[in-house]
């Protein structure tokens, strides 16, 4: 077989896929690529740009390989230059330690900025709400802190304000993905994680694990909700007037090993989530995470008065440090 | 390179420098040894402050012990060294007594050492106690081990200096050894500085 | 001193060498044992210091006892050495740097 | 008493599953199978002394070749049972436990019992030859590093049917790798399957530094060295800074499980993240310690069948000690997404794209090398040219996933699986074809059938193409890797099916090339030069096969390419034969201590599986001892008289 045709036939292949993705990159099963929120838009947007850069010079040198594999094939009649002993030219090396560090440095450039944006709320005129996340064995436990209500497997979110997601876990660790919003963090117990999430669009979102972490892992995903803030409100209302508070017997429940139905409670045990933080703390310095929070979590709040009685068990709790959380 | 263009086929030359090649294959293995005690000591900063609640070193060390076996191990590599300045002097028997000595101190080490594991042990504090002690008897029992099988290196080789002598095959063994010996004493002093100087500070 | 050397062997040190290698040893042994258990410096300061001493102490052994400036040519083995100290040292700092967490 | 024997047996075998028992019945049969082969036909003694004992480079290459192919074999049949599963949604082929350790397995076989030892096989068959020596510079030491290999797969694989397979992914993360999570003895298969064949990897690395370093023939100075050399060098720097890292991380992790430590724990002061970081510190560089010597038998090849001087020979060096050094300031781009600081991110972001540059400066001298050449296409050429495209975009994406906020997004998706796949299956797997298909002849003494090679190549070629694609875009459809079953909800399952088929191609292009062995053996063309490729390197100016000693005479080596100048002033004319002078050859007697030494390894391995310390002891007792007789062995090589090497000259058509 020549090598003209067998390169052709390489190259049939890769288009013909690499075009099978790209155009039906539009679709909406392909989550990154349809942000809807501006985390997962800044990220789509260095995906685009290093997609591009990449391609300025990868392309380009698929066609010169192409062009040098068929040009001088070994053909009795093939007339292109032989020069056997060709085999230096301090110019053209120069161009291709060059050029790639061009492209480096500005695909550099875009990393960093982004790197330390990310870092920060998406939305610095909204304040930002909390929401702590714990990654269970195989679920996800959802606790908000300002508003005092938890779920499981099942997140809402108001559109249009930045959530600040405070990330541990009591199992193995997990990674907190939810694709149309953006890019996820890992879940580690003793320790709190931080991520930056914010939808723009009302909408239902797929949230994944995306850290394996043993038998039922495939499962362990959540739908994120996001909607108006005044409806958002209003289901927080429902959550509290309609739903069961979170014992830490009900937590206990919880956390075993095992597969979990969404789950809504209207309150939860004050401190859960710095209580597993710290559970498994290996010393290291969580205040940065933990003075974001507007005050000590769960349910301290006198509104709803069924609820008073738990906070009471948990006011002597050990083994946690109170003051580096009151701020 | 092999510059061995001229002849060949006396295989006294050539013993030489199958020899000589042993020795840059064992100074490498000495610097792999170094990436595993680097490793230990990388764990073991992480780990410094993981008490878990547990005792820390500052309450358990006992200095004397320590103290002493510093300076017992850097008395040995010194002897170390005068033992190859016995061979190159071709004195077996001078040879064979320096390795003797070193060996006594060596051994001296490992029993202070496993002394101090009881000694701990006792007060509570073992490998399964927490992180930081997880770290410190897997850095410090690492070192130890090494030095027990220089121990046996070391008789082995005395044993085949009685038999054989000073050659170009025990030559390159003492050359390793004392090598090793020397190594395992540097390692030591950043054990000292960093896990008991640091500890006790 | 060691003028009897068959195979043409280079000179693995002298007495003397080996001599001023232990004393500098035990000397920078001392020194930081000393500031530590009188605890005579600030903290950072002490860490230091000691930390200093150690690697001086490093360098004693490989000149004085190592010999590492004897041996055939090139050195390779010179060159696996820094090598593998620059790793080393990538390893521990690097592990430290990555697991600070959560600050900035 | 009895019940005692059936309650240890139900938990020692792995039952319930009929692929295990087809297992277990294969493993027995194929064992009755070779011994009763062996003592039929009374070769028992022969394959002591001919192949277990041996020190021989070659045949030490030959063995680590075999078991690489077998290993390709294992991990390739669980890939394709892993397509399988996913190929439709919600699909029950295979139980979640089955196909968690199966994705286990299949990465840690793949990289470690396949990749590794088929690297080291074209090591041990090469570069001894490629720089005019007699032997590497270990032989001994050589032997050890394949048996330890060899008993440490053995005890992985083992795992399949007794005890139970490890399931935490091929690094195994802890906390799900600790007792809590996983109990058994699964993951200390893992551990000990990996320590001790790790190390023997790291003593391989010592043992081709110095023999590169040391024992080249006279007047090749390093920059006359063959590119495979060049690589197998940086490859072996690699090796030695990054495997006594493996060993003290898993050697911690084990701790964890057997006394109670608390390195890698969720409680009593472990952190978890530190196994990250220290596993990446090995492996990272582990996956340039495979990709780097295929880059030199790119170099090799590309030279060879352009008929050309390979271009910018210095670059090239630059290039490769570059990837080697760099290779080691990266690895926390594996854990992007762990919540360090922006810092600490944005340097390891910035230095794993810089790795772009040497390595595109590779891939711009293999074109410029072909560039005003002539360029034929045999097998070797043809599976270097398909690496070209298949390595260029693998390594783009690669770029890609080293844009850290975005990473945020491809982690641990299907992106992440189509990216290493395509530099591992097109930089790694088909280097390596091509390095087997160049060197066999001169290992073998034939070449290896071009039709059905041909056939094997593009199945491979296409199935990997559609194979891999669709899992970028999955990626971006948020499919999770180590997902065993996914729902039709979510709009996978195309793709996915798509992916099967590709996979099953491969395999398709696997068979082709077990059955292209098979042919060749009895018709492959037999090479009778001993340079049928008409290469340029110093291992084509010897018969093929290569006798034991190599090089009756030490050549003198004049320039870089030697072998092609000796041939071009053949030509010309201008070629003055030296008169060859034979002397007695040096060589190293057999051992068996290798094999028995390792053996004792085994067993510390197996009884800490089990926590039979006893077993182990006996293990370390019989690894000391063995070391102690070694250390009083002075009897250890021999020469060969010069009439012998006269008389197998001629017997392969060589006069003296
Ligand atoms: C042989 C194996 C191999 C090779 C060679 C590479 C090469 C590269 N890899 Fe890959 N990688 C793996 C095997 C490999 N990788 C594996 C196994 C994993 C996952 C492990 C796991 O999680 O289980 C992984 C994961 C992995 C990650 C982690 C992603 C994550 O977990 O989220 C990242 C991130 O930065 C990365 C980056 C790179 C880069 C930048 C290169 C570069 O070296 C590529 C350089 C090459 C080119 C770029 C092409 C040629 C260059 C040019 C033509 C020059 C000009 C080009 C530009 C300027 C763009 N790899
Ligand atoms: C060098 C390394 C290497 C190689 C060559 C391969 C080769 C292949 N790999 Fe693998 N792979 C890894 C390294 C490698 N892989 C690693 C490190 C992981 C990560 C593991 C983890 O997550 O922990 C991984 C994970 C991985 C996954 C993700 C699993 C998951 O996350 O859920 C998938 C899925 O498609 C996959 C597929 C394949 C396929 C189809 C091939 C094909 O190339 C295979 C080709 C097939 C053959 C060579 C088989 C030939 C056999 C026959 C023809 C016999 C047929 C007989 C019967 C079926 C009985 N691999
Ligand atoms: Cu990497």
């Amino acid at each position: 077989m020549s090598g003209g045709k067998m390169l052709r036939q390489i190259h049939f292949w890769i288009l013909a896929a690499l075009t099978t993705v790209l155009l039906s990159g539009c679709g909406s099963e392909y989550l990154v690529l349809n942000p809807k929120g501006p985390v997962a838009e800044t990220q789509y947007n260095l995906i685009i740009i290093s997609t591009i850069l990449c391609a300025v010079i990868i392309v380009p040198v698929l066609a010169l390989t192409a062009f040098i594999v068929y040009r001088y094939r070994d053909k009795p009649d093939n007339k292109a230059p032989y020069k056997p002993e060709w085999a230096h030219n301090t110019a053209l090396e120069a161009i291709w330690w060059g050029i790639p560090v061009v492209i480096i440095a500005i695909l550099g450039y875009f990393t960093v900025r982004d790197t330390y944006v990310l870092k920060e709320s998406p939305n610095k005129e909204v304040a930002p709400m909390t929401v702590q996340v714990t990654a269970l064995d195989w679920k996800w436990m959802f606790t908000y802190p300002e508003q005092n209500i938890a779920t499981v497997n099942h997140l809402e979110i108001p559109v249009g304000v930045p959530v600040h997601f405070q990330i541990s876990a009591e199992a193995p660790m997990n990674s907190f993905w939810v694709p149309s919003l953006g890019g996820q963090v890992y879940a580690m117990a003793g320790m709190a994680t931080e991520l930056y999430l914010q939808a723009d669009e009302p909408g239902e979102y797929a949230g994944f694990s995306s850290n394996f972490s043993g038998e039922k892992f495939a499962h362990m995903q959540f739908k994120v909700v996001a909607k108006p803030k005044e409806e958002f409100d209003q289901w927080v209302k429902e959550v509290k007037g309609t739903s069961p508070a979170m014992t830490k017997e009900d937590y206990n429940e919880l956390k075993k090993q095992g597969l979990s139905e969404k789950k809504l409670y209207s309150a939860f045990p004050e401190g859960l989530f710095e209580e597993i933080v710290q559970r498994y703390s290996h010393g290291h310095d969580m205040d940065h995470v933990m003075k974001k929070q507007p005050a000590p979590t769960g349910d301290k709040s006198k509104e709803t008065s069924q609820e008073t009685q738990q906070s009471t068990d948990m006011s002597n709790m050990h083994g946690m440090d109170h003051s580096s959380m009151k701020h | 390179m092999m510059a061995n263009h001229h002849d060949h086929s006396h295989g006294h030359d050539h013993h030489e420098e199958h020899e000589q090649l042993k020795v840059l294959g064992f100074w490498i293995f000495v610097v792999t040894d170094c990436i595993l005690f680097g490793t230990l000591f990388a764990t073991y900063a992480v780990m410094m402050h993981s008490f878990a609640g547990g005792p820390t070193g500052k309450e358990l060390f006992e200095m004397p012990g320590i103290i002493a076996s510093t300076f017992i191990l850097l008395t040995s590599s010194f002897t170390s060294g005068l033992a190859v300045l016995a061979m190159n002097k071709g004195k077996v028997k001078e040879l064979i007594g320096w390795l003797a000595v070193t060996a006594v101190l060596g051994l001296a080490f490992v029993v202070l050492e496993i002394n101090e594991f009881t000694h701990l042990a006792h007060e509570g504090a073992t490998i399964a106690t927490s992180g930081y002690w997880s770290a410190f008897f897997t850095l410090v029992g690492t070192h130890g081990l090494h030095v027990t099988i220089g121990l046996f290196w070391m008789v082995a080789l005395m044993m085949q200096l009685k038999r054989r002598g000073i050659n170009a095959v025990t030559r390159r063994k003492i050359t390793n050894l004392s090598l090793y010996w020397h190594f395992l004493d540097v390692v030591w002093i950043f054990l000292f500085t960093v896990v008991y100087l640091m500890g006790v500070m | 001193m060691t003028q009897h050397q068959n195979h043409g062997n280079h000179d693995h040190g002298s007495l003397k060498s080996y001599v001023i290698g232990f004393v500098l040893s035990i000397v920078l042994t001392i020194i930081p044992l000393v500031l530590v258990m009188n605890q005579m410096l600030e903290k950072t300061a002490l860490v230091i210091t000691i930390l200093v001493m150690a690697i001086l102490q490093f360098v004693v052994q490989l000149f004085f006892f190592m010999h590492i400036r004897e041996g055939e040519k090139p050195r390779y083995n010179v060159q696996t050495l820094i090598l593998g100290l620059v790793i080393v040292f990538t390893i521990i700092a690097g592990s430290i740097w990555i697991m600070m967490f959560n600050k900035y | 008493m009895w019940e005692d024997i059936k309650e240890f047996a139900s938990t020692f075998f792995v039952t319930g599953d009929p692929l295990i028992y087809g297992a277990d019945v294969s493993i027995v049969l194929t064992m009755l199978a070779i011994v009763f082969v062996l003592t039929k036909y009374k070769k028992w003694g022969w394959l002591w002394r001919e192949w277990l004992t041996t020190v021989d480079h070659k045949r030490i290459g030959i063995m680590y070749l075999i078991s690489s192919l077998l290993m390709l074999f294992r991990g390739g049949v669980d890939a394709l049972l892993m397509r399988l599963q996913l190929a439709f949604p919600n699909l029950e082929f295979l139980h979640a436990d089955h196909y968690n350790a199966i994705f286990t397995t299949h990465g840690t076989i793949m990289i470690l019992f396949m990749a590794m030892p088929m690297m080291f096989g074209l090591f041990n068959m090469v570069v001894p030859l490629q720089i005019g020596a007699r032997d590497v510079a270990y032989p001994f030491l050589n032997a050890l590093s394949f048996w330890l290999f060899f008993l440490g797969a053995m005890l992985f694989n083992l795992s399949f049917v007794i005890g139970g397979s490890p399931d935490a992914g091929w690094l195994s993360y802890p906390p799900l790798s600790q007792n809590d999570f996983s109990p058994g003895p699964g993951q200390n298969f893992w551990i000990w399957g990996i320590q001790i064949s790790g190390i023997g990897s790291l003593a391989t690395g010592i043992n081709f530094i110095v023999t590169i370093l040391k024992m080249r023939a006279p007047g090749m100075t390093l920059t006359k060295m063959p590119l495979f050399s060049w690589s197998v060098l940086s490859s072996s720097i690699m090796i030695i800074f990054a495997f006594p890292i493996l060993t003290v991380t898993i050697a911690l992790l084990f701790l964890d499980r057997f006394a109670g430590a608390h390195f890698f724990t969720m409680d009593g002061g472990g952190n978890p993240m530190m196994y990250l970081n220290l596993i990446w510190m090995w492996g990272h560089p582990e996956v340039y310690i495979v990709v780097v010597p295929a880059f030199g038998i790119f170099s090799e090849v590309v030279a060879t069948f352009s008929r050309k001087r390979i271009f910018g020979y210095k670059s090239m060096v630059w290039a490769l000690m570059a990837i080697a050094i760099a290779s080691f300031f990266t690895w926390a781009h594996h854990f992007f997404t762990m919540g360090t600081s922006a810092s600490v991110i944005a340097f390891f972001a910035i230095s794993t794209m810089v790795i772009a540059i040497p390595t595109g400066v590779k891939v711009f001298n293999w074109l410029f090398t072909m560039f005003r050449g002539r360029i034929s296409f045999k097998q070797p050429m043809l599976w270097t040219i398909a690496f070209i495209p298949c390595f260029l975009v693998g390594g783009a994406t690669g770029v890609m996933l080293a844009v850290a906020p975005a990473d945020y997004q491809y982690h641990n998706s299907y992106f992440l699986i189509a990216h290493f796949h395509q530099v591992l299956i097109g930089g790694v797997v088909f280097g390596y074809l091509a390095g087997i298909y160049y060197w066999w002849p001169k290992l073998f003494g034939f070449k290896l059938d071009e039709k059905l090679g041909r056939w094997g190549f593009w199945f491979w070629n296409i199935g990997f193409y559609i194979c891999f694609m669709p899992q970028y875009a999955l990626g971006f459809m948020g499919m999770t890797r180590r997902y065993y079953t996914y729902g039709w909800d979510r709009g996978w399952e195309d793709l996915n099916l798509v992916s099967t088929v590709g996979a099953f191609m491969m395999g398709i292009g696997f068979i082709f090339q077990v059955w292209q062995i098979a042919y060749s053996i009895k018709h492959g063309e037999r090479d009778t030069t001993g340079d049928p490729w008409d290469a340029r390197t110093l291992e084509w100016s010897i018969p093929s096969p290569a006798p034991f000693y190599n090089f009756a005479v030490v050549p003198h080596v004049k320039e870089a390419d030697d072998w092609w100048a000796t041939k071009q002033a053949k030509a010309n004319g201008t070629y003055k034969q030296e008169p060859a002078h034979l002397e007695p050859i040096h060589m190293p007697k057999n051992s068996g201590i290798p094999i028995i030494m390792s053996t004792f390894w085994f067993l510390i391995g197996f009884g800490f599986t089990f926590g039979w310390v006893w077993m182990a002891v006996v293990g370390f007792i019989g690894v000391a001892v063995c070391m102690w007789v070694r250390s009083f062995q002075y009897d250890t090589d021999y020469y060969v008289p010069v009439d012998e090497v006269r008389r197998t000259e001629a017997s392969l058509g060589r006069v003296l």
